[in-house]
């Protein structure tokens, strides 16, 4: 059996956040950063959205993407330093800068989508 | 199998601190690891949408209005170009790393990367119907 | 320096590997070392393409492989050793199985077995036309499990050590270092492989250089049979890369320039759309190679910048058959020959591919010295007499390799170390390395290389397929001026760390040895049987010649041929019949 | 067309030289030879000092790798005349130390080799009195694609994680290691997985993908160590839902 290790999670998490980045990012991305700014589609009405966010559906998978699309960043962030930079030597701290920005980003998530909204 | 006494170490070259722009593809790579940076910019982005229409109607106005900032827009708009990135290098990924079979047969890469797509189209209609309609 | 083990095996091939893990098997307080001048897995055993025979349907039996194998050998070949060969040959290759070589199968899960050349049923094995490589690396694999068996990679045998006629150790070059060692051994087994490099189109890697048997040769073994050589009828002109027998086995023709089935006016049977076994594509390589010279003395071949070849026709199998059987075929034509052989035709020619002869052993791979043991293709036990059948040779390492792994471990369990006079042996070598290292004359005109290619066409010249007195005497001053000038080649190369030119010329000192025997052997030998065409002997001599030559070194340095019989258990000499 | 290409060799020697330097030759441009020929032009013709390493010329023995115009290349599959007119750079394998010219030191792989048990583990092997294994076509097909690794080391050299870390397992040792893992026979996966688990064996792998792109055999080690992590990411997990549960 496999010893307990905590890199076989990481990436389970990193590859799920690197799907629901793939679904879900680019549609968001687009409308709140390119098209409501630009003028190109109206932006919805402040109740509108409220009500759509207030949704329990939209928290849960709101909250499901932002955690998961952080556990993405931290994880290839992390690597792309490690290898980029060739920083062998500051594994650790990489490991938990990266985590730890993910960590607290979740938290953030948590507290506005469940309790702040 | 035990090993012979040990060589004399050869010439071993450093490895460059820049070996990712030696190649096309080295580059091409270290930008699709970037991509995740983009990716984390967008969840601070939408979670600052999120206290904006949490905190009320003006709040929401003023989170449009700094949307509309050139620098925020050319950064989104960055942001986008590598979210993109992300889709297609992983969809065109996931069939080498993940064979699916059905009966038995091993399902041709482009009927995955199709459905993919297919995937994505729907989450992204859906999604705009929800904002949008 | 010197390190002791009590098992070396010269040599990481197919049979050499064997051998180890056998060593291995009986006796875990035998401590194996595999020397061996590659990377175990470079072995030329990794080229091996069709595949490897041993008796598995229901409609085979070990009598009909023993009797192909003996009149394909032109009744050479000793059959105590057939007879207990395909006996042991499918478990063998059930080990290998276990082993995890992936062997081609069968709908339904059992082994695939495919037809082949001078076989009259299906039986041989194979994983795609790869075999060689699978097995070659199953096999090596499967030997990293083996706490026991030690290896020197990339290490050079220069020496074999041999004092009062017993096997005390070898010598050999640290390729990588330059360092020379003396690694004594109570039993050493050479499992070298062939001297295809000997001639110059050969589909042998640059590895097969003979070296086992000179080693052997020069220590007072005797080589038997050498005057067998085989020719493959379908090499790829200019690189000599081999096309599998299994291309026929499959299906495929060979034409002559008029698009014509020439095998069928050569006794060779009658043309029909399908293979049909031991008949036509799929007679026997000898004569396969011969009708070939018959056609182009008609001025039926084509003629190419690489010399005259015929087309081997695939195009009727399809794209499907190619891919799924033959597919490395399909690989070589598109690299090196830019033909697509599903839609084209394919240029062949005759092209030297196996050593029939080699160091004269028993069944159990023992040589006349004690403590000395062969397996593979560098010994001769023998099974392939005049001419091997394909997919004979893989299986052949496998059992072979194995017996002689168990007997050397056997003997090695209650031999004695080295003696004195061995090692002072070892120390006279290390001089004469040195010597040939520093002390030759730099920039002198004579080039190995060009030493090397006239060897290399004296043979093709006066021992190719066809011979005759006149030409073989002719080869043996030949020879013997070459071997004078040899002594004379330049270094340019006086380093220790990685010097790839001292092996080459010790491997150029070997190829000559062994091209003496052959020459010699072939010059004795005033008949004609299977791959040994004498054109002023064209008929089989059963009274004189149904004998195994052997060649040894005689006090002088010359070679001196004797006759030892051939052991006949159950099928008397007959006629060989091929396609009737 | 010319009728000679140059070839830049690089050349080492470690008594003699700091750091390697590249000597030009002149071969003749012939059609049907490849880089390997050129070499031995020279080795034979012109300067016996180069050393390099070959053996079967056809693509299988996996000793002639060689980076060609800086990528990893068979040099006995790599024909002149696609690199016509020159001149041809030839260097030794990247990410593997040099020991002379264009002979690198493998002695890495060979020692990760054995690491992650490349052999048939069984509770008890079935004696060949009963037979063979049974194994379909399809069965075959899962493993088959990982075994015709030629041990040729063109990935490592590719892959620019085993250039910056060089405890990394790599591309092939790991394709090697599913290839057994794959095949219907064996049972050593679980024991493969203790090697492999740990941060300088799978994970350490990003997925850049070059090993494949090398890799002359369509061996494929990037998709292998993908679907590796997928398969050792469950076992894990699997590890925690099911404590008690014997592997
Ligand atoms: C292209 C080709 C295709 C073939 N196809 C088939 C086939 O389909 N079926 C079949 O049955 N047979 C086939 N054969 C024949 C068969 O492959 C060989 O006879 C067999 O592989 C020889 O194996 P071996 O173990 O004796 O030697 P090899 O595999 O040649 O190994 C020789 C070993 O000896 C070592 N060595 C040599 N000299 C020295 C030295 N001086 N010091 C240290 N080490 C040394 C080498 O490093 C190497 O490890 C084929 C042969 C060729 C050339
Ligand atoms: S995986 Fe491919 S590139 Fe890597 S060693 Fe094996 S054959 Fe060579
Ligand atoms: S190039 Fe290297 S990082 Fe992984 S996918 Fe291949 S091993
Ligand atoms: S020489 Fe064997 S692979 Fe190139």
């Amino acid at each position: 059996m496999p010893k307990r290790q905590v890199e076989p999670f990481a990436w389970l998490a990193f590859s799920a956040g690197g799907v629901m980045a793939a679904l879900f990012v680019p549609m968001l991305l687009f409308l709140f950063g390119l098209a409501f700014p630009l003028g190109w589609i109206s932006a919805p009405s402040h109740p509108e959205l409220l009500d759509l966010l207030s949704h329990p559906v939209s928290r849960i998978v709101l909250l499901g993407v932002c955690v998961l699309a952080l556990l993405h960043f931290a994880h290839r962030f992390r690597y792309t330093l490690h290898d980029g930079l060739q920083l062998k030597a500051m594994t650790g701290v990489i490991g938990a800068a990266c985590y730890g920005c993910a960590v607290l980003g979740s938290v953030a998530a948590a507290y506005l989508l469940v309790i702040y909204l | 199998m035990t090993g012979v006494p040990a060589r004399p170490r050869g010439y071993r070259q450093q490895p460059s601190l820049w070996w990712w722009m030696h190649k096309r593809s080295y580059t091409l790579f270290i930008l699709r690891e970037l991509s995740s940076v983009f990716v984390a910019w967008f969840v601070l982005f939408l979670l600052l949408l999120v206290y904006a229409v949490a905190g009320g109607a003006e709040r929401y106005q003023s989170f449009l209005d700094s949307a509309a900032n050139p620098v925020v827009i050319g950064l989104n708009a960055v942001a986008l170009a590598f979210v993109c990135l992300h889709v297609v290098t992983w969809f065109n990924l996931t069939p080498q790393a993940m064979p699916v079979r059905v009966r038995g047969r091993r399902v041709p890469s482009a009927v995955i990367v199709g459905s993919e797509y297919l995937a994505l189209a729907i989450v992204s209609a859906f999604v705009a119907w929800l904002v949008v309609g | 320096m010197t390190t002791a083990h009590d098992v070396v095996l010269v040599g990481g091939g197919g049979a050499g590997l064997r051998a180890a893990i056998a060593v291995a098997e009986m006796n875990l307080d035998l401590d194996v070392a595999i020397v061996s001048k590659v990377y175990p897995m470079r072995s030329h055993t990794v080229s091996a393409e069709g595949g490897a025979a041993g008796v598995v349907g229901k409609d085979d039996s070990l009598d009909e492989h023993a009797y192909d194998t003996v009149s394909g050998s032109d009744w050479l070949a000793d059959q105590d050793a057939v007879e207990l060969f395909v006996e042991e040959a499918p478990r063998e290759l059930l080990r290998l199985e276990h082993w995890g070589c992936p062997w081609s199968r069968e709908p339904d899960g059992h082994i695939a077995v495919r037809p082949f050349g001078g076989m009259k049923k299906k039986r041989t094995w194979f994983a795609a036309d790869k075999t060689g490589f699978h097995m070659l690396h199953t096999l090596f694999q499967t030997s990293l499990k083996y706490g026991t068996i030690h290896r020197y990679d990339e290490w050079f045998v220069t020496k074999l050590l041999v004092d009062d006629g017993r096997v005390q150790g070898v010598v050999a070059i640290e390729l990588s270092t330059g360092r020379i060692e003396t690694i004594t051994a109570k039993a050493v087994i050479l499992a070298t492989g062939g001297c295809g490099r000997v001639f110059p189109f050969t589909t042998n890697a640059a590895i097969k250089t003979g070296d086992g048997m000179s080693l052997a040769y020069l220590a007072g073994a005797p080589l038997k049979d050498m005057e067998f050589v085989q020719y493959h009828p379908t090499g790829l002109p200019f690189t000599g890369i081999l096309i599998t027998e299994a291309a026929r086995a499959e299906g495929g023709w060979l034409l002559n320039s008029e698009g014509y089935r020439y095998l069928q006016d050569y006794d060779l049977g009658r043309p029909e759309p399908t293979a049909v076994m031991r008949s036509m594509e799929l007679g026997p390589r000898d004569r396969l190679s011969q009708a070939f010279v018959h056609e182009v003395e008609k001025g039926r071949a084509i003629d190419t910048p690489y010399g005259p070849v015929v087309n081997l026709d695939l195009r009727h199998l399809g794209k499907e058959v190619i891919d799924n059987k033959i597919p490395f075929v399909r690989e070589l034509c598109l690299k090196y020959q830019n033909v697509d052989p599903a839609t084209e035709l394919v240029h062949v020619r005759p092209v030297v591919h196996y050593m029939m002869g080699g160091v004269h052993t028993d069944i159990d791979g023992t040589t006349p010295i004690d403590g000395l043991y062969a397996a593979g293709e560098v010994g001769c036990v023998s099974i392939n007499g005049a001419n091997r059948l394909g997919s004979n040779s893989l299986p052949e390492l496998l059992v072979f390799g194995a017996r002689a792994g168990r007997a050397a471990a056997g003997y090695a369990a209650s031999a004695p170390g080295p003696s004195r006079a061995g090692l002072a042996q070892a120390d006279d070598e290390h001089r004469r390395i040195w010597r040939d290292l520093r002390g030759r004359r730099r920039h002198s005109a004579e080039r190995i290389a060009d030493i090397r290619e006239e060897m290399q066409h004296t043979m093709e010249g006066c021992a190719g397929i066809y011979r005759s007195g006149d030409s073989l005497t002719k080869a043996v001053d030949s020879l013997r001026e070459l071997q004078a000038r040899l002594g004379e080649a330049t270094l340019d190369d006086r380093t220790a760390t990685f010097n790839t030119e001292l092996p080459a010329l010790l491997e150029l000192s070997a190829m000559l040895d062994v091209a003496e025997t052959i020459v010699q052997s072939a010059l004795r030998r005033e008949e004609s049987r299977g791959a040994h065409q004498r054109t002023d002997h064209p008929a089989r001599d059963n009274e004189r010649f149904l004998a195994h030559s052997l060649a040894s070194r005689a006090a002088d340095g010359s070679c001196h041929v004797t006759y030892l019989p051939v052991t006949i258990t159950r099928w008397p000499v007959g006629e060989r019949v091929y396609g009737r | 067309m010319a009728e000679s290409i140059t070839l830049e060799v690089t050349r080492y020697q470690h008594d003699v030289d700091d750091e390697p330097w590249t000597q030009e030759y002149d071969i003749p441009l012939r059609e049907n030879w490849v880089v390997l020929d050129g070499l031995n032009h020279i080795k034979d013709r012109l300067d016996g000092t180069l050393s390099y390493r070959w053996s079967c010329r056809m693509g299988i023995c996996g000793s002639c790798g060689m980076m060609v115009n800086g990528e990893p290349q068979l040099t006995c599959a790599a024909f002149l005349f696609d690199y016509a007119p020159g001149p041809i750079r030839v260097e030794p394998l990247a990410n593997f130390p040099v020991v002379r010219d264009l002979i690198v030191d493998i002695g890495d792989f060979m020692e990760k080799l054995p690491r992650v048990s490349p052999w048939i583990v069984r509770e008890e092997e079935q004696p060949t009195s009963e037979g063979e294994y049974l194994q379909t076509p399809a069965e075959l097909d899962e493993y088959k694609q990982y075994s015709m690794c030629i041990n040729c080391m063109l990935c490592y050299s590719a892959c620019p994680v085993y250039g910056i870390d060089p405890d990394f397992v790599g591309p092939a040792a790991i394709a090697l290691a599913q290839r057994y893992n794959l095949d219907s026979r064996d049972e050593g996966a679980a024991e493969r997985l203790e090697t492999l688990i740990h941060p300088d064996g799978l994970w350490a792998c990003t997925y850049v993908g070059e090993c494949t792109t090398a890799c002359p055999k369509d061996v494929d080690p990037a998709g292998a160590i993908q679907r590796y992590k997928l398969s050792a990411a469950i076992e894990t997990a699997k590890s925690y839902l099911l404590p008690g549960r014997e592997s």
